[in-house]
């Protein structure tokens, strides 16, 4: 006997001007499955999840739903079919209540008018229902992302979704939200819901669905159960060569002076920081969501400043109030959300790249004179293998990796000492990761060095030197290199003083 | 996930604060130049009728401005629609709903292509209402020379009348304002209008048609112009092609919005702010009255005025304005 | 039925260039002002504030008031230079009436209609006036308005009128049709027929000044002279020149200048002396700074008024009617003299700011030059 | 993960574009103008057409600069109307003082700027109101100082900024002081954005400004000083208004609506991130050209404003439009 499937995508195509997005992508999912997408960014499972959710239209390819075949022209439409889709961007409305941003677009009413009551009453259920301890009547600009993203999933729950497609869910969360979505999603699963689940984090994929499908260059490579799909095979299908070396080798050297010393760092979210950095050293951050260490970054790079204590810099104190005093101490920064704090979308990769320079310089500098020329700094672009096809297109059509490597350049140009990293490879494909890592020891190897802030604990356990965890706003410990996940986790929660089994799921 | 997030103690709200700081500059300035008889119910009536046509039309741009967008073109309608009501009724009473028709058409016709141009056309709503102002004041002045009349004497029943010494005027502007935010507070179309407002990508993606939203708002905003335009008919007489410009009601209006509160970028604010906007507005004309205060010092600290109330409540918001 | 309103005015309206002139065009009310032109004022010699046309008077012993008064004024707006020197003569007059006088309260209405209704109701309503003083924006608009303060206290209208006869009198010079016969029968005087005249006009729609046009536009027709272009101006200087300009670049031969109102009279001029072509025939009105250009340029020209003293009448008349004197009306007509060749001399004040009216009747005034601006 | 593949070949460079907008509406105008009075071709009237839009070409320049920053900058008509009221008061008909009293303009147009830059950067109100209150503040004082009339006079050495044209000129003809002094602005404005590290600056801040403060960018510093720019562009137009045709109380009515308008005709973007010095000329340019042209053809001056509104309109439509139809 054969199960319809929920969803049946066949021969989709799509393309846009100058380029094959999707090329006759077939794409199923059953009821109650879980269904991972992995491919590299540009590799179509962006366009085809649009498609899917009625934003755009495919060339060519037909959409069943249980069987039935399907047109969307609206979103709305995809909506009403059972279709659901949990962006990354989030489409929240932060001056609303949790529960208005639950009924967005679908609000209880009759002839028009609002049942307030009802939709308080629905919302807090479906919060319950997902474990999200959360007043409906909270405005959601005073949650956390973690949050956030649990409203989202409300929000896709209140419709009578039979497909749920949720595009990078955990790319906002640290460890321990992930686990608690993860949760979630498996119950969902049970509850009969068909889930298309797209990440880059490989062990979460293979630890949650049920197959795997791999895209590349709008094509589909293979679909395979999650046995018969190892981590490896995964990374190969994807870009079509193995990866064994993702991280770099250590350092040769042990590292050299500090460059860098914080002592008794305090502000609103911070209590009592202090550590040093050396040259040569690559320092990972690692912490849940609220536990200090995206402040922390933003304290080092004058962003949200410290309050009290002293920031040295080879032995000499220095103020960080602002980002341009930190630049000009030579801090450079590269933000957790790069559309909205690192790039200026509608300029040209050049711009970006030469923003801070242009910055630091005097006002009446020439544009183009020496590390400012086009020529010096499309060398250096190139040296960071930026691809585009031309250093004057906008930065907003590059791919995620491309961006990254772009502001990387942006602090390079100015010839930092110290470079300041939140979540450097979120949304990135493997092979760009793999670039970036590079760089990063190239960096550090060269005498100077990097604080990364990341909540992707494989990721720091490769790259960093030693982690220092927080919690609560203090560092809570500081494993060197070669600690595992559980002795981090461990210290993230807390619990460096009372050992507890439940943190070694 | 152990946190419980509550709802937040709301703090005391702008208009409050607003209307209280309107209300007291006013009384001190009655007390303090003698003139206590604009404490009594007429003089008070009087400052609160001061607020009918600037709150009518800024009621309609919350509207715009919480989706979003902006209308620059109400003080043309304004002028307009005065100008066609009082063409079509010649006085006669017998005209009355007609020509309220034929200007509530007009309200919604530009509405109606404020909304497209911005929703569908995707056009700047800056550009795209200053355009529209400009065509309808150009039509309207050209025109004006055989768009001559005035209103019906019963017409005039609406600016000048009254019940129980409350001016029907103010019932007209109180029931408005109710309608205006029950709509917001408590209807599917005013859930739409925070949503587009707040996050039109993320609106789009729940299944809103935000371009509907848009358009609709303009629309309401238009119709409120109108009916800013139709009570300056009733209280003027007649209108004329300068009414709406000479009452810079685009401009003030917009600036009593943001005071109350209601954010340029849409998706916050709402109706209680405003009025409470135009009422510090009235109080200042009838403050500055009593005070004689000259013209064009009444103008220098206008603007300061402006600028310090959006100033309390901005300088506290986090990241860039432009 | 909105859509088809709209396109059947603007197509029947806007080609139908004619249909504004007409409705400014009363035959009676222009024969009735060229009269008054030429009427000997009643009243004291060399004081035409204080002098009026015709014979009507009205009794206003119910109105006296003994001890000190205070006068309330509504006025229009200060946005332009004619209003405030009119507001400096309304001023410096009530000065010289300190010892009745106990206050003047002015309120400014900033050109809205709206306002100054809500103005006139805080004056009325607020108890402290004996008498009140309107110089309205809008004649209809203001009519319910000064109606509803006619029934607590005198009333005394001028400049622009309202639409009621309930003001004790309302005080205004001959008018607009008589400025546009005094500058139009100039210029006809000394055109030949075909020659061309240029007119420049403030803005369209405003009764006081559509008159002025109308009526020389009559006489222009009358006389064969040829209008070549009537063109907006908005009162801006650098407006009026370019359009002047633009006629003269367009070849045209422009003979005359005739003018609605006399602020940018010397902008005009100006485009002339620049393009070196001599200068027109003009009329403008009685500004120090065109007054000035006419001495020295030797213009033939011509400077009508609508004199600002008016504003020193209001304070007279509703003193007047406080002291229960008989005061001319129901309407109080006042001399309205031009500027000649053989006067010219007389109304030159080089201390005087450009656009100083010197029609204004306060050389005698308290603070006279400085309060006018000059030195 | 985006949407646009890395490949994408529609790259398109903005500042380009702009010129080819502004440029080619500016030439199909002047080409009519030309068609209805052939004599615009003349070099000696189209040096009148460039003296006359020096003021309007001048504020646009300035506008833009804020513009690219994200911003409008509604104060400029009001401080042009207070520079040519205070030059009259202050000269006083006395020409040794014209130079020292240019000087005290600009410090005035410098400060009018200042205050707009610190109020939105520091108390963080939208331009668009802080310039509002401004205007109202700017005009109000300038009419309260003057008394709401003209009054002082304007020298010759002063009104020949705007008013002085050498005839018999090599070449051209005539040459019109305003019309180097036109040339001499926009070169500067020019080189403020092109030939130093500000333009790119501006655009950045104007595109994104938590991404260029995170970067370094003097974000505050970069929006004040397109606002004291623009304050300037606002003098220098207000000395060519008052020399061109004298003092007046309303020398710069409705002249910021028309700069904006000029710049967004030329391909400026609202809200900043895009444009050239070249969309506030040719903007500027074509928005005069289309008032002569409607002059020429002698429509009710009524209806012109309607044709202005049209024109606006239709030229963000085709830049959106473009904009479209590339992606």
């Amino acid at each position: 006997m054969t199960v319809v499937p929920a969803l049946s995508m066949t021969g989709i195509s799509k393309a846009f001007p100058g380029v094959r997005a999707l090329d006759g992508v077939d794409f199923e999912c059953l009821p109650g499955e879980v269904h991972a997408i992995c491919g590299e960014n540009g590799a179509g499972k962006s366009t085809l999840m649009k498609i899917l959710g009625g934003s755009y239209r495919p060339d060519a390819g037909a959409i069943h739903l249980a069987g039935k075949a399907m047109q969307f022209t609206h979103p709305r439409q995809a909506a009403e079919a059972g279709i659901a889709i949990i962006h990354q961007e989030l489409s929240l409305l932060p001056h609303r209540t949790v529960a208005d941003n639950i009924f967005m677009g679908h609000e209880i009413a009759r002839r028009g008018l609002l049942d307030k009551a009802a939709m308080r009453e629905r919302a807090a259920e479906l919060l319950r229902r997902i474990g999200a301890r959360i007043d409906p009547q909270a405005l959601v600009s005073s949650l956390s992302i973690a949050f956030q993203q649990l409203v989202e999933i409300a929000k896709a729950l209140l419709l009578d979704t039979r497909i749920l497609v949720m595009d990078e869910p955990t790319a906002a969360l640290d460890e321990r939200d992930s686990r608690t979505l993860l949760n979630l999603v498996d119950s969902l699963r049970g509850d009969g819901v068909s889930i298309v689940y797209i990440s880059h984090r490989m062990p979460e994929v293979t630890a949650i669905a049920d197959r795997i499908t791999i895209l590349k260059d709008g094509r589909k490579i293979w679909t395979r159960p999650r046995d018969a799909a190892p981590i490896s095979e995964i990374v190969r299908a994807m870009v079509g060569r193995d990866l064994k070396d993702f991280y770099p080798a250590a350092p040769a050297s042990m590292p050299r002076e500090v460059l860098l010393s914080i002592k008794g760092g305090t502000n609103g979210a911070l209590r009592d920081v202090t550590f040093d950095v050396r040259a040569g050293e690559i320092i990972g951050v690692a912490g849940l969501e609220d536990s200090g260490k995206g402040a922390l970054a933003q304290a080092l790079v004058g962003d949200a400043p410290f309050t009290s204590g002293t920031v040295a810099l080879r032995g000499q104190p220095i103020a960080l109030r602002t980002p341009r005093q930190a630049t000009a101490a030579g801090i450079g920064y590269l933000p957790g959300d790069r559309k909205r704090e690192g790039l200026a979308l509608r300029q040209s990769v050049r711009d970006n790249a030469l923003l801070t320079l242009r910055s630091m310089v005097g006002l009446l500098t020439r544009p183009q004179r020496g590390a400012l020329a086009d020529g010096v700094i499309d060398e250096r672009l190139r040296a960071m293998d930026v691809r585009a096809a031309d250093f004057g297109q906008e930065i907003g059509t590059l791919s995620g990796g491309n961006q990254q490597k772009a502001i990387i350049v942006r602090w390079l140009a100015q010839a930092s000492d110290i470079l300041v990293f939140v979540e450097p490879t979120r949304g990135i494909d493997i092979a760009a990761k793999a670039a970036i890592y590079e760089t990063m020891r190239v960096f550090a190897d060269s005498g100077r060095c990097i604080v990364v802030v990341s909540s992707d604990m494989p990721e720091l356990i490769g790259i960093a030197d030693r982690v220092l965890v927080m919690h609560q706003g203090r560092i809570s410990g500081d494993v060197p290199r070669g600690a595992s996940e559980e002795e981090i986790m461990h210290l993230a929660l807390g619990l460096a003083d009372a050992p507890s089994e439940e943190t070694g799921a | 996930m152990t946190a419980d997030i509550v709802k937040p103690k709301p703090g005391v709200p702008v208009a409050v604060l607003l209307a209280g700081l309107s209300i007291g500059f006013f009384v001190v300035v009655a007390l303090a130049t003698g003139e206590t008889a604009q404490l009594s119910g007429q003089g008070v009536t009087g400052l609160l009728q001061r607020m009918v046509a600037l709150g009518l039309v800024a009621i309609g741009q919350t509207f715009v401005i919480l989706v979003g967008s902006i209308d620059l073109s109400v003080a043309a309608l304004i002028s307009a629609v005065a100008v066609l009501a009082s063409h079509v009724m010649q006085g006669d009473p017998a005209m009355m709903l007609p020509a309220i028709l034929v200007c509530l058409g007009l309200c919604v016709a530009v509405g109606f292509v404020n909304g497209a141009l911005v929703a569908y056309g995707g056009i700047n709503p800056l550009i795209a209402t200053l355009g529209t102002g400009l065509i309808i004041q150009g039509v309207l002045a050209a025109s004006f020379g055989a768009l001559q009349g005035s209103v019906a004497r019963e017409f005039q029943i609406i600016a000048y009348g009254g019940v129980l010494g409350v001016p029907y005027s103010l019932l007209l502007l109180a029931t408005l304002s109710l309608c205006a935010a029950f709509v917001l507070d408590r209807t599917l179309f005013g859930a739409r209008i925070y949503a587009v407002g707040g996050n039109p990508d993320g609106a789009r993606l729940a299944g809103i048609r935000t371009e509907r939203v848009i358009l609709s708002a303009h629309m309401v905003a238009s119709l409120f112009a109108g009916a800013a335009g139709l009570y300056l008919a009733a209280r003027l007489q007649s209108g004329t092609p300068w009414i709406g410009r000479d009452g810079i009601y685009d401009l003030e209006s917009i600036a009593v919005t943001v005071i109350g509160g209601t954010i340029l970028a849409g998706g916050k604010g709402g109706v209680a702010g405003t009025l409470a906007g135009v009422l510090l507005f009235a109080s200042l004309d009838a403050g500055f009255n009593m005070l004689g205060i000259d013209a064009f010092l009444k103008q220098v600290l206008r603007g300061t005025i402006v600028i310090a109330a959006v100033a309390v409540h901005a300088v506290r918001a986090k990241g860039h304005v432009a | 039925m909105t859509l088809r309103t709209l396109l059947a005015t603007t197509v029947a309206l806007t080609f139908a260039g004619q249909a504004l002139a007409q409705d400014f065009n009363d035959p009676a009310e222009f024969k009735k002002q060229r009269e008054q032109l030429s009427m000997t004022p009643q009243g004291p010699e060399g004081q035409p504030w204080a002098q009026h046309l015709g014979d009507g008077m009205v009794e206003t012993a119910k109105y006296k008031k003994d001890g000190q008064v205070t006068l309330c004024f509504s006025n229009a707006g200060v946005f332009n230079p004619w209003r405030v020197v009119g507001l400096n003569n309304l001023n410096a007059e009530a000065e010289l009436h300190k010892d009745r006088l106990k206050e003047l309260i002015v309120v400014d209405a900033e050109g809205k209609d709206d306002k100054q209704i809500s103005d006139i109701e805080a004056l009325v309503s607020g108890g402290k006036c004996d008498a009140l003083i309107v110089s309205p924006n809008t004649t209809a608009a203001l009519t319910p308005a000064v109606e509803a303060a006619c029934a607590k206290l005198p009333v005394i209208v001028f400049d622009r009128g309202v639409n009621t006869s309930c003001p004790v009198t309302y005080i205004h010079p001959v008018g607009g049709y008589g400025f546009g016969i005094t500058s139009g029968e100039f210029i006809a005087s000394k055109l030949k027929k075909g020659d061309n005249v240029l007119a420049l006009r403030i803005m369209p729609g405003v009764d006081v000044l559509e008159t002025r046009y109308s009526a020389a536009k009559n006489i222009f027709d009358e006389a064969g002279i040829n209008v070549v272009g009537s063109e907006f101006t908005g009162s801006d200087r650098a407006k009026t020149k370019s359009v002047v300009e633009d006629y003269i670049n367009r070849g045209e031969k422009i003979d005359a200048v005739w003018m609605d109102a006399g602020d940018t009279a010397t902008a005009a001029l100006e485009a002339f002396e620049d393009a070196g072509l001599p200068y027109p025939v003009i009329s403008g009105e009685d500004q120090q700074d065109f007054l000035r250009k006419w001495q020295s340029e030797k213009l033939t020209a011509i400077g009508p008024s609508y004199p600002t003293y008016q504003w020193r009448t209001a304070v007279i008349a509703a003193l007047d009617v406080l002291d229960g004197k008989q005061v001319p009306g129901p309407e109080w007509v006042l001399p309205q003299p031009a500027i000649t060749e053989d006067v010219l001399a007389k109304y030159i004040d080089e201390r005087m700011p450009p656009l100083h009216y010197s029609l204004c009747g306060c050389q005698e005034l308290p603070g006279y030059p400085e309060r006018w601006g000059g030195k | 993960m985006t949407t646009v593949p890395q490949t994408s070949p529609s790259r398109h460079r903005p500042a380009r574009i702009a010129v080819n907008a502004g440029l080619v509406i500016f030439i199909a105008l002047y080409a009519a103008i030309a068609f209805l009075q052939p004599n615009y071709l003349e070099p000696g009237l189209f040096m009148n057409f460039l003296r006359r839009a020096a003021p309007l070409v001048i504020l646009a320049c300035g506008q833009l600069y804020v513009i690219l920053t994200g911003g409008f900058d509604l104060s400029m008509g009001a401080v042009a109307t207070l520079v040519v009221l205070a030059a009259s008061i202050l000269i006083n008909g006395d020409p040794d003082a014209t130079w020292a009293v240019i000087g005290a303009l600009y410090t005035m147009g410098i400060a009018v700027g200042l205050v707009n830059g610190l109020v939105i950067t520091f108390l963080k109100v939208p331009s668009i109101i802080t310039t509002l209150g401004t205007m109202l503040l700017v005009n109000g004082l300038a009419l309260a100082w003057s008394g709401g009339a003209a009054r002082g006079d304007l020298p010759d050495n002063f009104r020949n900024l705007g008013r002085l044209v050498w005839r018999d000129v090599p070449l051209i003809g005539t040459l019109p002081l305003a019309a180097l002094v036109l040339a001499a602005f926009v070169a500067l404005a020019w080189f403020g954005l092109s030939g130093t590290v500000y333009g790119k600056r501006a655009l950045a801040v104007g595109d994104n400004p938590r991404a260029a403060e995170l970067a370094g960018t003097p974000v505050a510093a970069t929006r004040i000083l397109a606002f004291v720019v623009s304050a300037v562009s606002a003098v220098t137009a207000g000395i060519l208004l008052g020399g061109f045709s004298g003092v007046s109380v309303n020398a710069g009515e409705g002249l910021e609506l028309q700069a904006i308008a000029a710049c967004v005709i030329g391909g400026a973007q609202l809200l900043g991130g895009r444009g050239s010095i070249w969309s506030a000329v040719f903007g500027a340019l074509s928005l005069f050209a289309l008032f002569t042209l409607l002059n020429l053809l002698g429509l009710p001056q009524a209806l012109r404003d309607s044709i202005q509104g049209l024109i606006l309109i239709a030229a963000v439509g085709a830049t959106v439009w473009r904009t479209r139809r590339r992606t």
